[in-house]
């Protein structure tokens, strides 16, 4: 065993009624609760124009590509067109692709999930030709050609605080947690962070354990390292994965191995995983607002097509949701977070 | 000066031998050379793990529930390394079986999600699309005669954009995957025992048995060995080279149906993981047991050293490094000890010198490395 | 006789650019034994391998079986029964067991099940095995086995299952490699064979066996039928004339040697494989045989003296005329005598190498030019300059030496030993599979080299080459020499007593 | 009784036709040959793909940038791909090159920014581990003896093992690995060609030189075409092989720097996705311009092939499935119309199980495709 706090015991202290399981309940209520309005309130007010082009650049993995489509179909709402260029997820495919943008001259370029030292080159290059560059999911900071941010480092903190109200409510603020991170993907490392300080802040005397997932890990042995751990760890009863992808298969070799009763709860669920919480095969997961997210990059083109700052859309934080069993709006694929976002965005473009 | 029966009396060794098979002493040789390292050196490393372990992590290693989770959790990697035996047998490369594998699981997936079929139709679906891409590598390879590395290297690419076209790239769930009657396939367990261990099972005995035990092994094993010889005897070697190109398309396109059920959901990446280790384990397999020809026990008995190791490692350290530095080391050691130098190269390099050196050179030879100055 | 047993009439085949056989015409009576001999690359085994259905003959040909048509293109049950084959190179897969290589063209004894009754197996091939009088471990690869015991798995697999002995069983160059005593043997088998009923097409690069045993021969050169004759009208000599198509001298008595000279080789207490403590001296222009059964240590010798051999040696040796210094046996490859190996295709050329690549490899250092670069006018010189004085048929140095007889790459092989212009040249085996003219020619040019001052060391099995080309012939038995014969006293007989130790 | 001089005058047919190669005649048919489909299969397949993509995106593609973006894209993957060629020469797989790359990749990211060296140091040490990979490697395979093929994936899973210590597994990133003297290793460019492109020229015209040029190129071919045959003609078949490993651990990571510097960024998994992509324009390359020898223009000209062919899809199409699709399909379509059936199954059929039943089938029947119903 490694890391573990000598907590189990003094986890006992923390009695019902201890003041950090009552903030975390309480935050979890909100977290539980489905958002009915996206942040931005403020309309475009202006006549948006048409035919705009937009490069949008995958990533490679899914969560890149439903945001692509969400955002093609916003787009397609105020008659633009985007095309969608693949890459296979490689430093060198993204710097290809950038590149292809640069010589396409677009009026905005969308990506997801490289830090800019990938692209650094390129995205002078877009800077210097004026178009916008809109991130999303990514390692960044906002400024020195990258308009727009949305779900970086300092946002994606909150999934952290989620997952952690979640499973300090739900021990009754007597865990023992063990935390899988995949630090391949360096945007999950505030989540990370942050998930330990609330983790620490509501339940001073619960234990956590960190364990780092290789990225080759995932679709093969992830499960046996799961259950690996969890045999050696005995006394852990809440799991928590710092993606989805990590759960897949897991439940059913902890059934096989006779692992019952460990609660586990996910960040950013995808579909699979909101079918395992259907199914009863885990509890939790934090839901991300592609949805919402790529509307909103459509929203802040739309104001910097029509010569205003895309600070409103900077500004506004993006809806998230923890779902589980008894809040699930959908079981097939992303749902989106607030029921009616497309509504209220275009009424925000003056569209309805 | 006596007019010898020549040296046939002194030839045959082994011809007393055969009569006496039964006598103590001959069983008891034989019994030494079945357990020598040269034999099985892979065996002896996996007991220096276990008992490793069991000093390492006593509480939880040295379990039945570890044997369990050994064997759950190796299944499907062993079950894709077995389908890659019967090609290496008739030294056929087939480097599709990653891809074959994420095709059905993906397939089988979308027909039981999307189209709605029952877990039956879905499976016979996907199960013939992996025949035809047996089919189609059996014609690239034995009718158009590519070489077979690169071929299904090309036809595997073929494969992964029918999958990109299936699935746009991205796993596909629903809630039927995870319904009973498919999600027994691999779950279903009998005393913490799941199928996929029998379906392993009986996979390591359908291809021992045919290898070791039908004219059709032998001949795969002829074809493999010396091609040309094997024709001349009569042996269809094309037509064998297509059959195992198809025994390991059915066999992978299986494996991806197992892996889909056991994980809830088709991911169109599900086999590249298992490609490089499912040639490991064929390779170190084919150093085991039956040294120097690709054989099932051997493949199987490499699967489950890894996987014992990978389980231990899990069991008493957290190090995310450790388990590719493990992989690495056993993988030397073991083939070191073993000789290790079977397969490919011993097919490259045997020596058939001199008629009656021979006999002296490969076999002996080995157990003895460089001692020539002569090579370096 | 009846009518044949085997007849073949109008067969042709042409391999790209190569016409191996041009309407050839070919009867085998039943109950004799038919000799098919012809200049290497003649097309003899392209025929069998025509017969065996491995190549397809070119339209029109005609085949009956005693009298019955069967179609070349397939094969069929009836073919199958009737005409067996032990291929050139034996065409077995040594990794594999005799059990399983009898059982590739035969199939097995199975269960219901279908698995193999191993048993039965055993006993089945111990059977056809023993009937050669040679035990043979029928479950070890055949690799471990010697010539003689993969010769007799060869037949043994060719006749399994040949009811009555009807029917014609045909054997390319089984000889090539076997020493005398073993060569009887199998005529003695061949004979058996005939005596039952049986026919044989039979073909050998070997006059003596043609006149030991066949009852008529066919004489092919170039694709063509050039003869077929009744082996009683026939001498050596005439016979080598319808191969050649000219006159040759077949006797080829070296010239007594000039005496004992400078020793050019010291050889002391080699001990390496079967062989136990062997001491040799090898004078210049001396060509000294060295003999023996197979497996006596004989073949190892010349290994060890150009430290090519695998696996412990101990000894030591020395070239007088270069240093005093004795060099261990192990080392010995840093004296760096070239070698010429038995066995061509695995040890002696690289198959995908030209010609010129083949014959330059071990002179590679000589043709540098500036910054490393081969020198390559110097080298294509050096190549064709070898080609010429050793008389290799080829296109040029450009061609790939695979498209060479075996016995012009056997001119490669040694034409790039002689090149090295070492003090003492190892040959082993130079005339396997080799045809009549072109070995006259191999003769000649050791002869040559010896002439000019190099020692030779001739290891065959073959008592031909030892007649004609040794000044002195060493016996090895058992690992030691036991026999030393010189000049005039090597006589077959001689040889054959001193291998077999019935002196 | 007399050592006539036989045959010998009669022999020699060829002396003309030999000294007539300068003849014009001659001359065109070399030219002929060296033109022909079975020679450059794949530059005639390159044409044919260039001829579609200028007619399919007729605004994008027949340009000089198009060149331009092939040739930067493309020129670490022919690091990668020519890295490979002078071990399989020799007949010795290093599987390991990928990890090679990713680890020098991180090494040097990592000592630029946390210890915070010069460009230089941080280049050296970097290349220092790649050196000591080759070392290694050419122990495990050379002196222990064991199969190339395994040998080289038991390393790769050890140097996993370190990159994932020095990384952590995420990326390696900062502002030193962006700034000039770094950056400028893969980013300086003269009219829009970048040096990467420069060193890929440069080592394939090393490798050309060494392979066609030079005895030690010879030698490397003898070894890798019949090891014995070349130990028997002195040449140190092992030093070759060992020497080999060595150097495509030093190219392959040569290659991970560049691509550090060409992404600014150190990734654990640089060298990944270029492994089978390396191998499979390896084996075309030997397919093309010295049929059957691996080499570095025909290496470097199928890296180019496919890439042309990717980059030309992402101009004319976004549909993601299709550049697997072509990929697979060039392969094939180069494979067949250039015969195709060169490199392993040649080596691997190449030996004989006893003496050798060599010359007669295998090369020369490889003119007359599978005509015979025998074989099937
Ligand atoms: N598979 C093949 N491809 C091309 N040419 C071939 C092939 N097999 C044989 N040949 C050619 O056919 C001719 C006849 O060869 P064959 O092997 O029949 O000669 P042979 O009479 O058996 O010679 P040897 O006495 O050396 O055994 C030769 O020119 C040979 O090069
Ligand atoms: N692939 C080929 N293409 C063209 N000609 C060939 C080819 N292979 C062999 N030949 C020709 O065949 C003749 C030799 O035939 P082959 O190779 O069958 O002899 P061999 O059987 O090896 O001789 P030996 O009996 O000495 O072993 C030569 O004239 C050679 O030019
Ligand atoms: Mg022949
Ligand atoms: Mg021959």
């Amino acid at each position: 065993g490694s890391g573990t706090t000598p907590a189990a015991d003094s986890s006992q202290a923390a009695a019902p009624g201890s003041p950090g399981l009552t903030a975390a309940r309480a935050a979890l209520k909100t977290y539980a609760q489905r958002p009915a309005a996206i942040s931005v309130t403020q309309p475009v007010g202006k006549k948006i124009p048409k035919g705009k082009q937009i490069d949008f650049i995958l990533c490679g993995v899914q969560s890149c590509k439903d945001l692509a489509d969400f955002f093609t179909g916003a787009a397609g709402q105020l008659g633009w067109k985007v095309k969608q260029i693949a890459t296979q997820g490689t430093p060198e495919s993204v710097q290809a692709a950038y590149e292809q943008a640069v010589r396409d001259k677009p009026d905005a370029v969308v990506a997801s999930g490289f830090p800019r030292a990938v692209y650094a080159k390129q995205l002078a290059q877009l800077t210097a030709a004026g178009i916008p560059v809109i991130q999303s999911n990514a390692d960044d900071v906002v400024g020195d050609g990258i308009s727009l941010l949305k779900n970086g480092p300092k946002d994606v903190g909150v999934q952290g605080r989620m997952l952690a109200s979640w499973v300090v409510s739900n021990s009754g603020a007597q865990a023992n947690t063990v935390y899988f991170d995949l630090p391949a993907y360096t945007i999950l490392k505030p989540v990370k962070d942050s998930f330990a300080a609330n983790y620490k802040e509501w339940c001073a005397g619960c234990a956590l354990d960190n364990v780092d997932v290789p990225i080759t890990a995932v679709g093969k042995d992830m499960p046996d390292r799961v259950v690996s751990y969890l045999r050696s760890h005995p006394k852990v009863t809440h799991v928590v994965f710092s993606l989805g992808l990590l759960n897949v298969g897991v439940p059913s070799a902890l059934k096989t191995a006779g692992l019952t009763g460990r609660h586990i709860v996910v960040n950013v669920g995808d579909a699979q995983n909101y079918q395992y919480i259907q199914s009863g095969l885990t509890d939790g997961a934090m839901a991300l607002n592609s949805h919402e997210t790529a509307w909103l990059q459509v929203d802040a083109l739309a104001r910097h097509f029509t010569g205003q700052s895309m600070a409103v859309d900077q500004k506004a934080a993006l809806p998230n949701m923890l779902v589980t069993k008894d809040n699930l709006p959908s079981v097939d694929g992303d749902f989106p977070i607030v029921e009616s976002y497309q509504k209220q965005f275009k009424a925000l473009w003056g569209l309805s | 000066m006596t007019s010898t029966p020549t040296r046939a009396a002194e030839l045959p060794p082994s011809a007393p031998h055969r009569s006496a098979v039964f006598v103590p002493g001959a069983l008891g040789r034989r019994a030494v050379a079945a357990l020598s390292f040269r034999n099985i050196g892979a065996v002896y490393v996996w007991l220096v793990i276990v008992v490793l372990f069991s000093v390492w992590a006593p509480d939880t290693f040295p379990t039945i529930i570890t044997v369990k989770q050994v064997l759950n959790g190796n299944a499907v990697a062993g079950l894709v390394a077995l389908s890659v035996v019967p090609p290496l047998a008739a030294r056929v490369f087939d480097l599709s079986v990653a891809y074959t594998m994420s095709l059905t699981s993906v397939l089988t997936a979308r027909f039981l999600v999307s189209a709605g079929l029952g877990p039956g139709a879905a499976i016979t679906l996907a199960m013939a699309a992996a025949l035809l891409i047996g089919v189609v590598n059996g014609i690239v390879v034995v009718v158009l005669r590519v070489d077979s590395f690169i071929a299904t290297l090309a036809t595997g690419a073929l494969i992964q954009s029918l999958i990109t076209m299936v699935t746009n790239d991205s796993s596909i769930t629903g809630v039927q995957l995870l319904a009973t009657p498919f999600a027994s396939i691999a779950q279903l367990d009998a005393d913490g025992i799941t199928l996929p261990v029998l379906y392993l099972l009986l996979a390591a005995l359908a291809i021992w048995f045919l290898l070791e035990h039908t004219a059709t092994g032998r001949r795969l094993y002829a074809t493999g060995f010396n091609a040309d010889a094997a024709r001349l005897q009569g042996v269809r070697t094309d037509r064998l080279r297509f059959l195992t190109l198809v025994a390991s398309a059915l066999l992978s396109g299986f494996a991806g149906i197992v892996f889909a059920s056991s994980v809830g959901s088709g991911s169109p990446t599900a086999g590249t993981p298992y490609l490089l280790s499912a040639y490991a384990a064929a390779f170190v397999g084919a150093t085991q047991l039956r040294a120097g020809r690709f054989n099932a026990w051997g493949t199987v008995l490499a699967v489950l050293l890894l996987g014992t190791g990978i389980t231990g490692l899990g069991l008493a350290t957290s190090a995310q490094w450790a388990a590719s530095l493990f992989t690495g080391s056993v993988l030397i050691v073991a083939l070191v000890l073993t000789g290790g130098r079977i397969a490919l190269p011993a097919v490259l390099r045997r020596r058939k010198g001199i008629p009656s050196t021979a006999g002296a050179g490969t076999p002996a030879e080995s157990g003895t490395p460089p001692v020539t100055g002569k090579e370096t | 006789m009846t009518g044949p047993a085997l007849r073949v009439a109008a067969l042709s085949k042409r391999f790209g650019g190569t016409q191996a056989l041009r309407d050839v015409d070919l009867e085998v009576a039943s109950g004799e034994i038919h000799a098919l001999i012809g200049p290497n690359g003649s097309g003899k085994s392209t025929l069998i391998k025509i017969l065996a259905g491995f190549h397809h003959a070119e339209p029109g040909a005609v085949a009956e079986l005693d009298g019955e048509p069967f179609d070349l293109g397939h094969v069929t049950a009836s073919r199958h029964d009737r005409l067996r084959f032990v291929h050139q190179e034996l065409g077995l897969v040594g990794e594999l067991s005799a059990i399983d290589n009898l059982a590739l063209s035969h199939g097995f004894a199975r269960t219901a099940f279908g698995n193999i009754r191993w048993p039965e197996m055993e006993r089945r091939t111990t059977a056809l095995v023993e009937r050669f009088g040679l035990g043979i471990d029928v479950r070890r690869p055949l690799v471990t086995a010697t010539p003689v015991q993969r010769a007799v798995v060869a037949i043994a697999a060719a006749l399994q299952g040949w009811e009555g002995g009807r029917g014609v069983l045909v054997l390319d160059e089984p000889t090539a490699v076997l020493p005398p005593g073993e060569v009887a043997r199998l005529f003695d088998i061949v004979r058996e064979l005939r005596d039952a009923g049986a026919s044989v097409l039979y073909v050998s690069h070997r006059m003596d066996e043609i006149f030991a045993l066949a009852d008529r021969v066919t004489v092919i050169r170039g694709g063509r039928r050039i003869a077929t004759r009744r082996v009683a009208e026939l001498t050596p000599r005439s016979l080598a004339e319808l191969m050649a198509g000219e006159e040759t001298e077949t006797d080829h008595r070296p010239a007594p040697s000039a005496g004992a000279a400078d020793p050019v080789l010291e050889v002391r207490d080699l001990w390496a494989g079967p062989l136990r403590g062997v001491d040799l001296d090898l004078a210049r222009g001396e060509r000294l045989g060295i003999t023996g059964l197979v497996g006596s240590g004989h073949e190892v010798v010349p290994y060890v003296a150009c430290g090519a051999h695998a696996g412990p040696v101990s000894g030591r040796l020395r070239l007088p005329e270069r240093s005093e210094r004795w060099t261990e046996a192990r080392d010995a490859g840093a004296l760096g005598l070239p070698l010429v190996p038995a066995d061509r295709a695995g040890e002696g050329v690289i198959g995908d190498f030209s010609v010129g690549e083949n014959l330059t490899l071990p002179l590679l250092h000589r043709l540098r030019a500036r910054a490393g670069r081969l020198h390559r006018r110097r080298e294509s010189a050096l190549a064709e300059d070898w080609i010429r004085r050793v008389g290799v048929r080829t296109a040029g140095p450009g061609a790939r030496i695979t498209t060479l007889s075996g016995g012009n790459q056997q001119k490669v092989v040694m034409a790039r030993c002689l090149a090295q212009r070492p003090p003492v040249l190892a040959l082993c085996e130079p005339t396997a599979g080799v045809d009549v003219a072109t070995r006259l020619q191999l003769y000649d040019l050791i002869e040559r080299q010896a002439d000019e001052g190099m020692g030779v060391i001739v290891c065959s099995s073959d008592t031909q080459d030892l007649l004609a080309l040794c000044t002195r012939v060493l016996v090895v038995r058992d690992g030691r020499i036991a026999r030393e014969i010189s000049g005039r006293d090597i006589t077959e007989p001689a040889l054959v007593h001193a291998m077999e130790g019935t002196e």
